[in-house]
């Protein structure tokens, strides 16, 4: 120790100068200070150190201002503390090391995140300077809160007078590049050279063809609360907050896609189609359908509607029949001939050949038939359908409504090929030679499987399956008396229910499965037993007896259970308990199979069970230019299903031909979340929903006639307005086709920009508090209480009332306002301690503009404490009692109520002494200031700290108000904390000046505090290589040690820990500092 | 007038109620909320605010006179609205007992006798005989015929019996013993 | 017993736990004088052999303080830390530390008072078990 | 189900129709009512603004009491008994020392192992609404009602733990449950005076007055409370608010418990709707319902 000092003010000028000279004087090598955080000054006193020509790493300083003398009640115990931390230090000191960062240059480029008044000053002031700014904001226009206001206090000057100057500015400068409906991901780099991710969800409207001419707006069929006006109008999906914003271009709100389109494996936009019928829009609804489902009237009768189930309304009431809409939409269309083709492609002169004129099939023939190729259908059978014609009964699907779409595919010059059987008629290689460049095989399962059972070759006993085609082609089936079914699924139901109308005097349906397992539908099932067929579960059939080569009953053993532990179908069976049914026919309707000779020749893979194997995203199988889809690649599946992949072979097999190679398959959009949200749950209509029609049980045993007899036009449109409009705007298309110049895009989606910066400001503002968390005040329940952000939009010409002060419940002027202070402030209880600092001038601002409107009307403000420090603002809280003779009562709001119909405002007048309660027009609630609702993850991707409440952290709350714990990374306005427009302006100004500075010395220091690998010492155990978070760490495999690569290395010293031979060390906390430390303080 | 000269006994009276009523009273920031909302604060009855600012400011007598923790009916309306969660019924409890402690004669005697009509009815059956306690009431404060009709009308339709009054009841001497150690152990003061 | 001071060393991370420390002076929320700090970039930097060593060289009690999971300035320095604390337990359970001695806490740095009430728990709980003896002392005294 | 029944002294004496009502309805639930054998008074606001201890005390010695049932739940028609039950268990969990002092002064121990109930709060909690439901033979169409909790059930809600003491919803799902009208007002849990009834009646009526204006503007056919001292004090005082407003009020204050039972079929005269001062059985013979 060569000399020791004590001085009081060591970090002024004088005080740097004794160590300077002692430095020059003494030859010291090392320095130790005792005094206040190296947070605040080790970086004054390394500069000073250095000044003397030491090197600043030789430096030690130790804090014993905010960890010993002001936290410490007793004196002496403080002092013992201070003096073992600077033993530590000193000895610590000693093991200090000169280091030499090195320089790395800075991009000269910001980005400035939020585009409110504090962002824009900031972004304004940077890129006047010359440099490059990114502007990231979370919304659709730029401006914050401000661009809500009508006037501002204390001047009340108009808001958007002195804003829109500031975001035209802005919008046009060169050097400014605006990313609205942007957020932050992530960040990476240091200061200087930062890398962010930002992720831009879609405009739907391209702001540089946009003219802002609003044809749009007028035809989109929805209406949504406006968020901009806080709910009190509403708003389209296409629009813009106001005339004036920046970007001055329409924009779509669109949440994502609706659980219903998502769970549709055709991917139907059915929030589109429900929304145009419930608008009257019948054939715009049919058109929109068709982009993914061409069949409408076969889908609205059969479909298994996952749509529904999935359908949000259910969360409120009943889904919406989306389903029977459909059907509604199809028979409406041909009820008034409606039906034209879809706009076709011109006619390419490449061939492709369909095989087999199932729904599968049929989509793939209509989609590639719009994309202009010529298409031919070849079917095995006479008829054209397949399952839908052969399989599906008449009752429940009439063929006249198969014939009649099948009939508008034809007219868009498709040909079909019946009574041609693919691999005997007519080969692949035939194909081939006929021209045609691709082939779709969409062949189904027509097999009927069997159960391998004793007796089952008897007469008698027949396949469902085999069956059902047999009446639908009108062959001669024989249906006994007593009919045994076997079989639990749909197409069970199907034979016993067919069996029942084709006469049969009793039908016994026998499954496997209890009656809550039974895969068919319960819908299905019930009606089956409406109409006299008797269900017996729990029986697996043993065998079938007869004589004579005539069935004459079935035998059954009980099942004991269906599936194993894990869910697989493994059946199991007490095969002692008998049952015996008697019967004259028996169908057995327990599976399909597809045709395994015909398939194993084509050369192509196949799954277990004889399922052709495809890619998954284009459906191509083994053999190019083949492709495959429906039930032969999925296994008995649905409708829905077959023409999906028909849709999507169609698509592959144009990229196919057009690119020569598989191309990307669409992107799909973000689903929204399943949970109904507060939003949905008030926008949904009281509709009950809408019974499809249909015949009692007894007449519909007679016949085949169909059972369901369709909606009605009002019913339909009943039924779409039921939709909740969950995705907002519900991508229908409408404003497409209006906008003239086409700045429309729907099928736009979210985007990641990759930005480079050297230094970011972050002004992402404030929110304010959510006023129904008192439910004390009647927010949210009486339309008349209201928030204070809510009457500036009541004040402003572009508000929901242009500009009239009028109540919200019914229009009238109020006599009577009533301000609530502190709603959301001061309080404990809900979380928020702080004053919100503004508020109690915004109600004296808003009184005052108040009584401009009205002179004759009375405010009234309940207050806690007047809080008006700032430059003017007493002065205009006096003006507002003195002139506008506002009443101010000293008292906490206790309740707002409604006495007899009146709105009632109580609380004390604490001056007074005595309880008041005041008869209000209107009440508006000055709801405090809070920080954004996604704070956390603002802080989370750039790695900022927040105060407890969210506010973010700046690096000291007096000296450093504008900076933020991380070089380069800045702040400004409400973001930090509550603040007015000036504070916001002036700190926007400040962290631009932060920015400037960084931006003209063009350099930063990169710290040598990185680690450093001592390789005589590593083992080569890989230990650290896997631990470093920013991958500095690699392994040298020839040498067999690890090496960092020091610009990556940040110092964090995970390694260093890790290591278990001490080979790795961060510099200046190596383990010989550390330990020399801990002795010198425990010493 | 009141005169502050910075004696620690100024804070004196202050702590014991927030000792007594664990409730923290110098949280309370005087916002009125309580009061705003207590049903029995009048321009007569001050209600809790201001009650809680008597205590605040050491005027011992002043709040240990103030009617409103007599008038108070422990509705809790204060406690569920206020920012700070002060419970004043608690507070009440403790200026309560520090008022008998203080032998500070009760500022609401109507009040005050009810409630120790009623608990004598309580110490003595172990349960409160109502018609009984409101009789004593009625006679003790000269108005023996108060509400008689409407006693009358509820007894011809036999909300209650007439007998109640009269009839002899059995005595719960476990809750009289209870009442006993409880009273030792209050008088022996609180911690 | 009653005059035993314990002290111990506190290894508090650079951006938040420390700067909770640095805010709680600020704040003058008074804590036993007790803690020794030494600051660390990452909880995650705190080598085991820290701890030893500080226990060997006479401390009572050792507490190692970072950010919130999730909240690292090094993304996941702390949870390094975390995963590290349960062997250094056993470790030190093995060289006769009771296990209650160490102690790992997430401390934000808008936890000021957090801070300061956590090292006046943890200065309580080491005054209660009494100065630390390393192994060899304890079996000298008998005490083991 | 078995529950310990703990009725409190009013429900003994002036409160004779909720009692009856609440046995009625219970029995028809299902639920095994077991009255606390020689339950105590609770000491009511009077024990405890007087002496804490007491009042804990007399809480800690019916609690003793029930907890020798050997049942789970206990449940407490009247809401003040339910709060002090409540939290005379809370605050012993929470203080030790205080347990100790209490239990030295009852000369047992409490467990603090039961779960206690308000009676809204165990039909529509613990029984189910749907339960309820079921249970309806007769809706009470047609009939306006005005759901009135009190503050003591919900208020405050740290000790209660029970509803939303602003906005409480349960008592108006059962009287929807049971068919009947719910109308919404903003004084739900507003005070009525409570215990002041005696000692200051003007209070109570200044309170009541709000009350029952305010209903009967709504145009309630009746008040339906889950207090015996909110019945009390609405049933008693409409002259004399009346007398102030140069009006007769004759609003019916009915005990819901009434009328659920009304609702499961059972005749007026056997759930004590005959012994309310103003006569519910007129408003609720128009309607069909008695
Ligand atoms: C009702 C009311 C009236 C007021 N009246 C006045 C007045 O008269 N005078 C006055 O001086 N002050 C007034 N104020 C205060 C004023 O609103 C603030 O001082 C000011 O808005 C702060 O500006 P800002 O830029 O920091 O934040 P904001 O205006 O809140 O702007 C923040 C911007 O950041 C965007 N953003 C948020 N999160 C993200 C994210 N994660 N990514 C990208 N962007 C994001 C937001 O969309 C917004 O555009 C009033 C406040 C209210 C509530
Ligand atoms: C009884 C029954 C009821 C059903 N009910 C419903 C329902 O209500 N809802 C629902 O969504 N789904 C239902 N389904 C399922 C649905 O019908 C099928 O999933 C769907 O039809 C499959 O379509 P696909 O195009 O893949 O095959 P298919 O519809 O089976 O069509 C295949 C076509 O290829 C032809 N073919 C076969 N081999 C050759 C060959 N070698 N050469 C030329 N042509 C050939 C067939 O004759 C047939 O026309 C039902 C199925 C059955 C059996
Ligand atoms: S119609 Fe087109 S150009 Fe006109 S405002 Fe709409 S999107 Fe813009
Ligand atoms: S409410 Fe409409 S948009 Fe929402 S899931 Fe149902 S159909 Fe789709
Ligand atoms: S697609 Fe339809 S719903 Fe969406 S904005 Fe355009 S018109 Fe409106
Ligand atoms: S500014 Fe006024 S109204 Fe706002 S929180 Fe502060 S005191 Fe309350
Ligand atoms: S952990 Fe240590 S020894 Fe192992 S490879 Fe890394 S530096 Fe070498
Ligand atoms: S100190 Fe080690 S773990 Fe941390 S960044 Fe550097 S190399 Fe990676
Ligand atoms: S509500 Fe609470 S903080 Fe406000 S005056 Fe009353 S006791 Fe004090
Ligand atoms: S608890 Fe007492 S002080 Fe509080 S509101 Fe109710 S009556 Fe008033």
């Amino acid at each position: 120790m060569a000399v020791s000092r004590h001085y009081k003010y060591m970090c002024s000028e004088p005080g740097q100068k004794l160590i300077r000279d002692d430095i020059a004087e003494l030859g010291l090598d090392h320095v130790v200070e005792a005094s206040c955080s190296p947070k605040m000054h080790e970086p004054t006193f390394r500069n000073a150190v250095s000044a003397a020509g030491m090197n600043p790493y030789l430096f030690e300083m130790v804090n014993i201002r905010e960890h010993c003398s002001w936290v410490s009640e007793d004196p002496e115990a403080a002092t013992r503390k201070a003096k073992d931390l600077i033993r530590g230090g000193i000895a610590r000191a000693v093991h200090h090391e000169p280091l030499k960062g090195s320089k790395k240059s800075v991009n000269p480029k910001a980005m400035i995140v939020g585009g409110g008044i504090a962002g824009i000053t900031a972004a304004l002031k940077i890129a006047n300077a010359g440099y490059q700014v990114y502007m990231v904001e979370r919304e659709e226009i730029i401006g914050g809160k401000m661009a809500q206001f009508d006037k501002t206090f204390p001047t009340l000057d108009c808001s958007g007078c002195i804003l829109t100057p500031k975001t035209s500015e802005v919008g046009r400068h060169p050097n400014i590049q605006v990313l609205t409906k942007s957020q932050v991901m992530d960040l990476t780099g240091f200061v200087g050279n930062f890398k962010v991710r930002v992720l831009q969800k879609p405009r739907y409207v391209r702001t540089d063809k946009c003219t802002g001419c609003g044809d749009c707006q007028q035809v989109c069929p929805i209406d949504i609360p406006s968020p901009f006006e806080l709910g009190m109008t509403t708003r389209h999906p296409i629009s813009r907050p106001f005339p004036q914003a920046i970007p001055n271009t329409y924009s779509i709100l669109r949440e994502g896609m609706p659980p219903c389109q998502a769970a549709c494996p055709a991917g139907v936009n059915v929030q589109g189609y429900m929304t145009l019928t419930g608008a009257g829009k019948f054939v715009e609804a049919l058109a929109l359908i068709r982009e993914r489902m061409p069949f409408a009237s076969i889908c609205g009768r059969i479909c298994v509607r996952p749509c529904e189930s999935s359908c949000k309304r259910g969360q409120v009431d009943a889904p919406t029949a989306i389903c029977h809409t459909k059907r509604f939409l199809g028979d409406y269309e041909k009820e008034h001939s409606l039906y034209s083709n879809p706009p076709m492609k011109e006619l390419r002169d490449k061939k492709v050949a369909v095989i087999g004129a199932g729904p599968g099939g049929l989509s793939a023939a209509y989609y590639l038939a719009i994309e202009g190729y010529q298409v031919t259908v070849f079917e095995k059978l006479p008829v054209i359908g397949g399952m839908l014609n052969v399989g599906i009964p008449d009752y429940r699907l009439p063929r006249q409504i198969i014939d009649e779409e099948v009939e508008n595919i034809r007219s868009m010059n498709v040909a079909f090929r019946t009574g041609v059987t693919f691999g005997k008629d007519i080969t692949i290689d035939d194909l081939e030679d006929q021209g045609y460049q691709a082939v779709f095989l969409s062949i189904g399962l027509h097999v009927s499987r069997r159960l391998g059972i004793d007796g089952e070759s008897l007469d008698g006993v027949v396949g469902g399956i085999d069956m059902l085609r047999m009446v639908a082609l009108k062959e001669d089936v024989k249906v006994g008396q007593n009919v045994v079914v076997i079989g639990g699924g749909n197409v069970a139901i199907d034979v016993a229910r067919t069996a029942v109308r084709l006469g049969a005097a009793r039908v016994d349906l026998v499954c496997l499965e209890a009656r809550d397992e039974m895969p068919a539908w319960e819908r299905e099932t019930h009606e089956a037993i409406e109409e006299g067929v008797a269900i017996h579960n729990s029986l697996g059939p043993k065998e079938f007896v007869g004589q004579d080569g005539k069935v004459q009953g079935a035998v059954f053993k009980r099942c004991t259970s269906v599936f194993d532990e894990n869910g697989a179908f493994r059946p199991t069976y007490d095969e002692n308990e008998l049952t015996e049914l008697a019967c004259d026919t028996a169908f057995v309707a327990i599976g399909q199979a597809s045709e395994s000779n015909l398939l194993s020749n084509l050369g192509i893979e196949l799954a277990p069970g004889g399922r052709i194997v495809t890619d998954a995203e284009t459906l191509a199988t083994t053999r190019p230019g083949l492709f495959a889809g429906g039930d032969c690649t999925l296994g008995p599946a649905t409708f829905v299903q077959a023409v999906a992949q028909g849709r999507q072979a169609a698509l592959a097999i144009h990229n196919f031909l057009e690119f020569g190679g598989l191309r990307e398959v669409e992107s799909k959009e973000r689903p929204i979340d399943k949970q109904l949200n507060e939003a949905e749950r008030l926008r949904a209509k009281p509709i009950a929903r809408n019974e499809m029609p249909e015949l009692p049980p007894e007449t519909r045993t007679k016949s085949f006639d169909p059972i369901e007899s369709g909606f009605t036009e009002d019913m339909a449109r009943s039924e779409g307005q039921r939709c909740l409009s969950c995705g907002l705007c519900c991508q229908c298309g409408e404003c497409v086709r209006k906008c003239g110049p086409q700045a429309i895009n729907l099928n736009e989606r979210e985007r990641i920009h990759e930005l480079e910066v050297g230094a970011i400001v972050v002004a992402t503002g404030v929110d304010v508090f959510d006023a129904s968390k008192y439910p004390e005040y009647g927010y949210g329940k009486y339309p008349d209480v209201i928030t204070n952000l809510q009457f500036e939009r009541l004040c402003n010409a572009s508000g929901p009332t242009g500009g009239k002060i009028l109540r919200p419940s019914d229009g009238k002027v109020p006599q009577n306002v009533v301000f609530v202070q502190c709603v959301g402030s001061r309080d404990r209880a809900k979380g928020n301690e702080y004053c919100s600092k503004v508020c109690c001038m915004i109600s004296a601002k808003q009184l005052s503009i108040f009584k401009h409107h009205n002179p004759h009307g009375q405010a009234y403000v309940f207050y806690i404490d007047n809080r008006a420090g700032g430059k003017g603002y007493e002065e205009f809280l006096r003006r507002a009692i003195e002139h506008e003779h506002a009443q101010y009562i000293r008292g906490r709001v206790a309740k707002v109520f409604q006495d007899q119909g009146r709105l009632v405002v109580r609380g004390e007048n604490s001056l007074a002494g005595a309880p008041v309660e005041i008869e209000a027009d209107l009440v508006v609630l000055a709801t405090g200031l809070t920080p954004q609702k996604d704070h956390a993850s603002i802080a989370r991707a750039l790695n900022l700290s927040t105060d407890k409440y969210g506010f973010f952290m700046e690096l000291h709350p007096k000296l450093g108000p504008a900076e933020t714990s991380l070089a380069g990374i800045y702040l400004a306005g409400g973001a930090q904390g509550p603040k007015d427009i000036p504070e916001s302006v002036a700190q926007g100004g400040a962290a631009a000046a932060e920015a400037l500075t960084l931006f003209s010395v063009g350099q930063v220091e990169i710290d040598p505090t990185v680690a450093r690998l001592d390789e005589r010492l590593c083992t080569g155990c890989k230990t650290c290589a896997g631990l470093c978070a920013y991958n500095a760490i690699s392994f040298n495999e020839q040498q067999k040690v690890a090496s960092i690569n020091d610009a990556l290395c940040q110092g964090c010293g995970t390694c260093a820990a890790a290591c278990p031979v001490a080979a790795i060390g961060v510099k200046h906390y190596t383990p010989d500092q550390i330990f020399a430390q801990i002795e010198g303080i425990l010493a | 007038m009141f005169r502050l000269t910075g004696a620690l006994s100024e804070q004196e009276f202050l702590h014991h109620v927030v000792q007594r009523s664990g409730q923290n009273l110098l949280e309370c920031l005087q916002c009125g909320k309580c009061t705003g909302g207590c049903p029995i604060a009048s321009e007569k009855v001050s209600g809790p605010r201001r009650l809680i600012a008597e205590i605040l400011s050491g005027m011992r007598n002043e709040a240990l006179k103030n009617p409103t923790w007599w008038y108070c009916v422990s509705c809790g309306t204060c406690m569920t609205r206020c920012p700070v969660d002060i419970n004043m019924y608690q507070v009440a409890t403790a200026l309560c007992e520090l008022a008998q402690e203080g032998g500070i004669a009760p500022s609401e005697r109507d009040i005050h006798l009810f409630e120790e009509l009623f608990l004598k009815s309580v110490e003595k059956y172990g349960r409160v005989k109502e018609l009984r306690t409101v009789a004593a009431y009625n006679v003790i404060t000269k108005n023996p015929l108060k509400d008689m009709d409407k006693a009358v009308t509820l007894m011809r339709k036999g909300a209650f019996s007439p007998l109640e009054i009269l009839s002899g009841w059995a005595k719960d001497r476990k809750v009289s013993r209870i009442f006993a150690l409880a009273r030792r152990t209050s008088e022996g003061g609180h911690e | 017993m009653t005059d035993f001071e314990p002290r111990i060393i506190a290894f508090l991370c650079n951006w938040c736990s420390y700067v909770a420390a640095d805010a709680a002076g600020v704040g003058r929320f008074a804590q036993q004088a007790n803690v020794r700090v030494i600051r660390v970039f990452c909880s995650g930097m705190v080598d085991p052999s820290y701890v030893i060593k500080a226990f060997a060289s006479g401390a009572d009690g050792v507490m190692v303080a970072g950010c919130h999971p999730g909240d690292c300035h090094y993304l996941a320095g702390n949870i390094k830390a975390l995963r590290r604390s349960f062997l250094l337990r056993n470790l030190l359970s093995e060289l006769g530390v009771e296990k209650k001695r160490f102690r790992l806490a997430w401390i934000a740095a808008s936890e000021s008072p957090l801070y300061a009430q956590f090292v006046n728990e943890f200065v309580d709980e080491v005054r209660e078990l009494g100065p630390y003896l390393p192994p060899k002392t304890k079996a000298a005294k008998g005490v083991a | 189900m078995r529950v310990s029944y703990y009725p409190g002294c009013s429900l003994e004496g002036t409160a004779k129709s909720y009692d009856i009502s609440v046995r009625h309805v219970c029995r028809s639930l299902d639920i095994q009512l077991e009255e606390v054998p020689t339950w105590a008074c609770c000491g009511s606001s009077p024990a405890l603004k007087m002496n804490r201890l007491l009042s804990t005390a007399l809480s800690a010695h019916n609690l003793a009491l029930a907890e020798r049932q050997n049942l789970s739940d206990v449940v407490a028609p009247c809401p003040f008994c339910f709060r002090r039950l409540k939290s005379a268990q809370e605050e012993m969990a929470r203080d030790p020392a205080l347990r100790q002092k209490v239990e030295q002064t009852i000369e047992s121990q409490v467990n603090g192992n039961l779960t206690i109930h308000n009676l809204l709060g165990f039909l529509t909690e613990r029984v189910g609404m749907k339960a309820i439901g079921e249970k309806i033979r007769k809706p009470l169409t047609g009939l306006k009602l005005i759901p009135y909790y009190g503050c003591y059930v919900v208020k405050p809600p740290s000790v209660t733990c029970f509803d939303d003491p602003a906005n409480p919803t349960s008592l108006d799902e059962i009287l929807r449950a049971a068919g009947g009208e719910v109308l919404d007002w903003d004084f739900k849990s507003e005070c009525c005076g409570a215990g002041l009834s005696l000692s200051k009646p003007e209070k109570v009526c200044e309170l009541t007055g709000r009350l029952v204006r305010d209903a009967a503007w709504r145009g309630a056919d009746a008040i339906v409370v889950v207090c015996q001292l909110c019945q009390a004090n609405l049933d008693l005082r409409q002259r004399e608010i009346g007398l102030t407003d140069k009006k007769e009020y004759q609003l019916p204050v009915i005990y819901f418990t009434e009328l659920l039972g009304l609702a499961f079929g059972c005749a007026s005269e056997q759930l004590g709707l005959d012994r309310h001062f103003v006569d519910p059985l007129a408003v609720l013979k128009r309607k069909g319902l008695a």
